[in-house]
């Protein structure tokens, strides 16, 4: 609103006669739907997005400058930090790249272990992600019913390592803790709860609604060079019809042992990359990740246990070198870029968060949206700002 | 027509599809707790206090160098010759008197990085989770002690049973020494 | 007011000796004390009932601190609300602002004028009933815009905006089907409405004309819960999008006033359904229109409207938020389309020679439809039922531990 | 196509402008005159063999004491077409470093070369948007260069690092946040 007085307004008017002045709308650092501490700066033209420009860095906790003041252990517990949605996920990342750089070689147990962990997480962050979205869209009830499983998982996760949402689990190395008595068939139960019950039910409470559908189906569409340009990756990407999953093609920890499909947009009810189809590669990757689980468990039954401090260096002392590693995160490739001067400390730790390469997109999307659309489209890419910001 | 018919007829019927499940909901058990009053039992595992033995620690200060967030400030000093000799309850001997040992628990990440390279086992995590306060000072636990009961004799000397030290000591006393 | 001075007379019979002044303001004052305090002390009983329902589809608990279950939770709210400072933000417009809730609230309330609440338990009875709660209740839109416009905050503008072009939209086709009832008695006023449908359940609007009465109840109802902003249609307050709408910026006792208003409104547009479609204050069964001396009549139409404002918040937990172009679209091409139909249908059918002279066509087509329909919703119900006592008996005993903290017990 | 052949290629096409590389490591990289960054970066997208349509991650890293101090720019690209991964490296020196952009050619270096300017400092020329993008806009300085020391007060507010706030707590000072100085000129006066 233009504190203009009501003569310079109307000698503002243009030849149409109508008053169609553009009105910036700042949506965040606060505010419902961005899922954090994300700014938002909208050109609107009543309900029309004619631009969107987003400020990020209000979590900046400068991640990359204290990985060069710790050791090789002490980074894991502020990897944890960045996607506190699926700390997991960070810690085997990094664990990943050091070993890759020091030679490192796990035993199988501790790889399954670590499958185990990390697909019980993608759950977890899934649930959320699907959750928070239906949320952003106005149905409160799928986000409680996703957020109670999520707590299930929680738990097991506090069960063995003793904290619920930064585990500092996977060690360079090995894995912080073993497997509880009766892990096995605890997380049996949850995933028998979860594949029959919770899981129908959310397609039917919200997926499949006309609503839910007919209000993302055609919103936000990512064609395939933009995503690709872009460099979005995991959900998002296969949202926009890419088969890419690094558990497939680049397998790692034994990924090429299981059985699973790589979930892909379908496209179902519009355009192929749309918010839907992100959104729908999440919710199916939930029950893929449970194929996992079940085999991992399988296999855990089987395997002989071994000591899991077993390789856990001493000191954690890699070789001079630089190493850059990728994983797939329960958000897409997280890929770390270690140089490593032969000391303690390393020498530069650079993330590629998959967050931040899906935000810079935003942008791109959001223009000619309605404002409702961009709630969407941020839920759709389901950013975590831990992680843009790290 | 066809697809407006299509379209209208699926609005109105995963409507009703949707308050189904609602309506299931409606009579099943509710998952939560009422906290204060009913709580969750806590896995034996859980990291939540760090709580630290003061008559075990023999001053090492691996813990001090383990921590990444540098929560933990020791101070140490040579322990006089004519004192009375001192041991740990796992058999190490004492040579270092330990003027200060704080945890800064508001500076605390919880990743359990410091209790592994114990070699007393003297420090580690607690259960215990329940510790907010309304003064940040009163998160700082000093766990020197001015009148410690140290061991006078070697455990080592003792009977056999009591050689195996306390791997990871089962719900501990869980009040702060200090603060 | 006639009614009420015919009661109160023959209550106290002196009463007729009494100054006109005195006879007005008592005969009109005293039913207008009793419906507000019943409007204004009613919205604590339904927030509570809200968030208990909303808790228990989410498997939670809700409020369970104040009193036993919680019952107080929303006198403790409301106290807190009346007594929070009322604080008016740089920049907006004061008179605007303080205006706008209580011309809300007006919308809100006046309808109350026209609901029969029984036979003469009505504080007026105007011929033109229907229409009068229509127009009356457009007015709290007036409020909306005023608070959104008064606010000085983008967000307000935008919820005010939407909440303008959702009124007048859906004023459009809740008119129409209003008149198909209308078309069938005859008349405006909600007294002959209500007594068309006399005889018990059968004789519901709801059940008349099979295919045509339900679906029109549908589209009323979808058009209610546009006019009042509920879920699916709340867009004019989305919290996850425009953070409270054309309320951001209220706060305290104005604050409550909103929120008094839309639970208020939810009552009104259930009690005019259920007036239009559900016989109002008739009781399904006409035996059970008067048990012993007390006339039950206040009862039925309560026990309607509120079953029809537990729908209302069924569907609220139920359903994500609709967009604006959606609601629009809903308004336009569904509701409009559709209502235009129901009317030429039913004028049809009213003047039909064959159904005007007596054809029983609820005999035989209504009825065997209704009772197909009313079986299917059963068979569901029993389903789902039986599926729940199964789930309950999972969650209780989760096939051994499920969950770290009862291994830990 | 393994490391060996994109390099190949890479020299083929460029010679004496690809300047460097390292092959046989656990990550290959061949270095890049820093002229020729942007040229090469397109080669690597369009040539259907190379095919390095993906641009994983940008790094800047600071080397002060390599002789001459420099520093890198690591480019390290994927194809989704070849499944192949390669990196590029542009060695630059510290006293006013500056690349030219590859915003074109991957969308994504956009935000990626905004990061490395607010951290590093390192100009992208050409680039569109040169802002900070993590760090406020009133930052003076570049963190993640190995010179970097900490301020002690930014705008107003306390920055001490770590090992001064120990100090603190050794001599039993309070911790953190002190207490709030509520003195008229600290407070915050909205005017009327």
């Amino acid at each position: 609103m233009s504190a203009a007085s009501p003569a310079a307004r109307i000698a503002d008017w243009d030849q149409d006669g109508l008053d169609t002045d553009e009105m910036v709308v700042n949506m965040g650092p606060q505010h419902p739907a961005t899922h954090g501490v994300l700014r938002l700066e909208l050109r609107t033209d009543g309900e029309i997005v004619r631009a969107a420009r987003p400020h990020i860095g209000y979590l900046h906790r400068c991640f990359e400058k204290h990985a060069e003041n710790v050791d090789y252990p002490g980074v894991l517990p502020y990897a944890d930090r960045m996607d506190y949605v699926a700390a997991m996920g960070n810690t085997l990342g990094f664990a990943l790249t050091v070993e890759k750089l020091c030679g490192i070689e796990v035993s199988p147990y501790v790889q399954t272990i670590r499958v185990l962990m990390a697909e019980l997480q993608r759950i977890a962050s899934h649930a959320v992600a699907v959750g928070t979205y239906t949320m952003d869209i106005g149905a409160f009830t799928p986000f409680l019913h996703l957020l109670r499983d999520r707590e299930k998982i929680l738990d097991l996760f506090e069960w063995t390592c003793g904290a619920r949402l930064l585990y500092n689990y996977n060690w360079v190395g090995g894995v912080s803790h073993d497997l509880a008595e009766g892990f096995v068939r605890a997380t049996r139960d949850f995933l028998r709860e979860f594949d029959s019950v919770t899981f129908p039910e959310l397609l039917d409470l919200i997926i499949h609604n006309r609503i839910f559908v007919k209000r993302i189906a055609d919103v936000g569409v990512c064609p395939l060079e933009l995503a690709i340009s872009h460099d979005l990756t995991g959900p998002n990407l296969r949202g926009s019809g890419v088969a890419r999953d690094l558990r497939k093609d680049f397998p790692y920890s034994g990924y090429e042992s299981y059985a699973f499909d790589v979930c892909v947009g379908q496209g179902q009810y519009g355009p192929k990359g749309s918010c839907f189809d992100r959104n729908w590669v999440r919710v199916a990757e939930m029950r893929e990740s449970s194929k996992i689980v079940h085999q991992a468990l399988d296999r855990l039954e089987k395997l002989e246990k071994t000591d899991v401090h077993e390789k856990v260096p001493k000191r954690v002392k890699p070789p001079k070198g630089e190493v850059y590693c990728r994983s797939e995160a329960p958000r897409g490739q997280l890929g770390y870029y270690l140089v490593s001067d032969g000391n303690v400390n390393p020498y530069r730790v650079k993330v590629k968060s998959p967050c931040f390469t899906a935000m810079s997109v935003f942008h791109h999307l959001a223009k000619g949206m309605m404002i409702a659309d961009v709630i969407a489209l941020i839920g759709s890419l389901d950013i975590v700002l831990g992680e843009i910001d790290r | 027509m066809t697809q407006w018919l299509k379209d209208v007829w699926f609005g109105f019927f995963t409507v009703l599809v949707g308050m189904r499940i609602t309506w299931r909901h409606l009579f099943t058990r509710s998952v939560t707790l009422q906290y204060p009053s009913v709580k969750w039992p806590l896995p034996p595992k859980s990291r939540m206090r760090l709580f630290m033995n003061y008559e075990d620690c023999i001053g090492c200060g691996q813990c001090v160098r383990a921590c990444p967030v540098a929560c933990i400030s020791l101070k140490t000093e040579k322990r006089p010759a004519d004192a009375p000799p001192i041991w740990a309850a796992s058999g190490q001997a004492i040579k270092l008197d330990v003027s200060v040992f704080d945890i800064d628990m508001s500076l605390c990440c919880y990743c359990n990085l410091c209790t592994y390279p114990c070699p007393t086992f003297c420090l580690y995590m607690t259960p215990d989770y329940e510790f907010a306060t309304g003064n940040l000072t009163e998160h700082l636990y000093r766990f020197a002690k001015k009148d410690a009961q140290f061991l006078m004799e070697d455990p080592k000397k003792r009977a056999a049973p009591a050689e195996a030290p306390p791997v990871a000591p089962q719900n501990p006393p869980a009040s702060p020494a200090g603060a | 007011m006639d009614a009420t001075y015919a009661f109160l007379v023959g209550l106290v019979p002196e009463i007729a000796g009494w100054p006109a002044w005195a006879i007005v303001l008592l005969s009109a004052g005293l039913p207008a004390l009793v419906l507000f305090h019943f409007m204004a002390l009613t919205p604590l009983v339904y927030v509570y009932g809200e968030r208990k329902i909303a808790a228990f589809m989410q498997d939670r608990l809700g409020p369970m601190r104040v009193g036993p279950y919680g019952v107080l939770q929303t006198i403790a709210d409301a106290i807190k609300l009346l007594f929070k400072e009322a604080i008016f933000p740089r920049g907006v417009d004061r008179k605007l602002f303080v205006t706008a809730p209580l011309l809300v609230n007006v919308g809100a309330f006046l309808p109350f004028v026209v609901i029969p609440w029984g036979a003469r338990l009505q504080p007026a009875d105007l011929n033109v009933g229907v229409f009068y709660v229509s127009a009356i209740s457009a007015i709290s839109t007036v409020g909306l815009i005023m608070a959104g416009w008064a606010s000085n905050n983008k967000y307000a503008l935008f919820g005010a905006m939407r909440s303008a072009a959702q009124i007048v939209s859906y004023e459009i086709p809740s008119l129409l089907i209003i008149l198909v009832p209308v078309m069938i008695v005859g008349s405006l006023s909600l007294q002959d409405l209500t007594l068309a449908q006399n005889g018990g359940l059968s004789y519901w609007f709801l059940f008349r004309y099979f295919p045509i009465m339900p679906i029109a109840f549908v589209c009323f109802f979808v058009a209610a819960l546009a006019e009042t902003n509920r879920a699916p249609f709340d867009i004019p307050e989305a919290e996850s999008e425009l953070v409270a709408g054309f309320h951001t910026e209220y706060s305290g006792f104005f604050f409550s006033l909103f929120f008094l208003a839309e639970y208020t409104e939810m009552f009104v547009v259930s009690a005019v359904m259920s007036v239009l479609f559900l016989g109002g204050y008739l009781a399904p069964l006409p035996a059970l229109q008067q048990i012993g001396p007390l006339p039950m009549g206040w009862f039925w139409l309560w026990f309607k409207a509120w079953s029809l404002v537990f729908v209302m918040m069924w569907l609220r937990w139920t359903l994500p938020r609709s967009r604006v172009d959606q609601l629009m679209y809903i308004a336009w091409k569904v509701l409009l389309p559709i209502a235009l139909v129901l009317v030429v249908l039913v004028g049809g059918l009213v003047l039909w020679p064959v159904t005007a002279n007596g054809f029983p066509w609820d005999r035989y087509v209504g009825w065997p439809l209704t009772l197909a329909l009313v079986g299917f919703l059963l068979v569901v119900m029993i389903r789902a039922l039986r599926w729940n006592r199964r789930r309950a008996g999972e969650l209780a005993y989760p096939g051994g531990a499920s969950t770290a903290g009862q291994v830990a017990r | 196509m393994d490391a060996q052949a994109i390099h190949a290629a890479l020299v083929t096409r460029f010679g004496e402008r690809i300047t460097g590389s390292a092959l046989e490591a656990g990550s290959p990289f061949a270095i890049v005159a820093t002229d020729a960054i942007a040229e090469v970066a397109a080669f690597c997208k369009a040539d259907p063999a190379l095919a390095l349509d993906n641009l994983m991650c940008l790094s800047g890293v600071d080397y002060p004491k390599e002789t001459p101090p420099r520093m890198e720019v690591v480019y390290h690209l994927f194809s989704y077409r070849q499944l192949h991964t390669f990196a590029l490296k542009v060695q630059v020196p510290r006293e006013n470093p500056a690349v030219p952009t590859v915003e074109g050619v991957w969308g994504v270096a956009n935000w990626h070369e905004r990061e490395a300017w607010d951290l590093f400092g390192i100009v992208f020329t050409g680039h569109s948007d040169m802002r900070r993008i993590l760090l406020p806009d009133d930052w003076e300085g570049h963190p993640l260069r190995k010179d970097w020391q900490d301020p002690e007060y930014y705008n107003g507010l306390h920055v001490k690092p770590t090992p001064q706030m120990m100090e603190r707590v050794l001599t039993g000072e309070t911790l953190g946040v002190g207490p709030f100085d509520f003195t008229p000129e600290n407070r915050h006066v909205e005017e009327p």
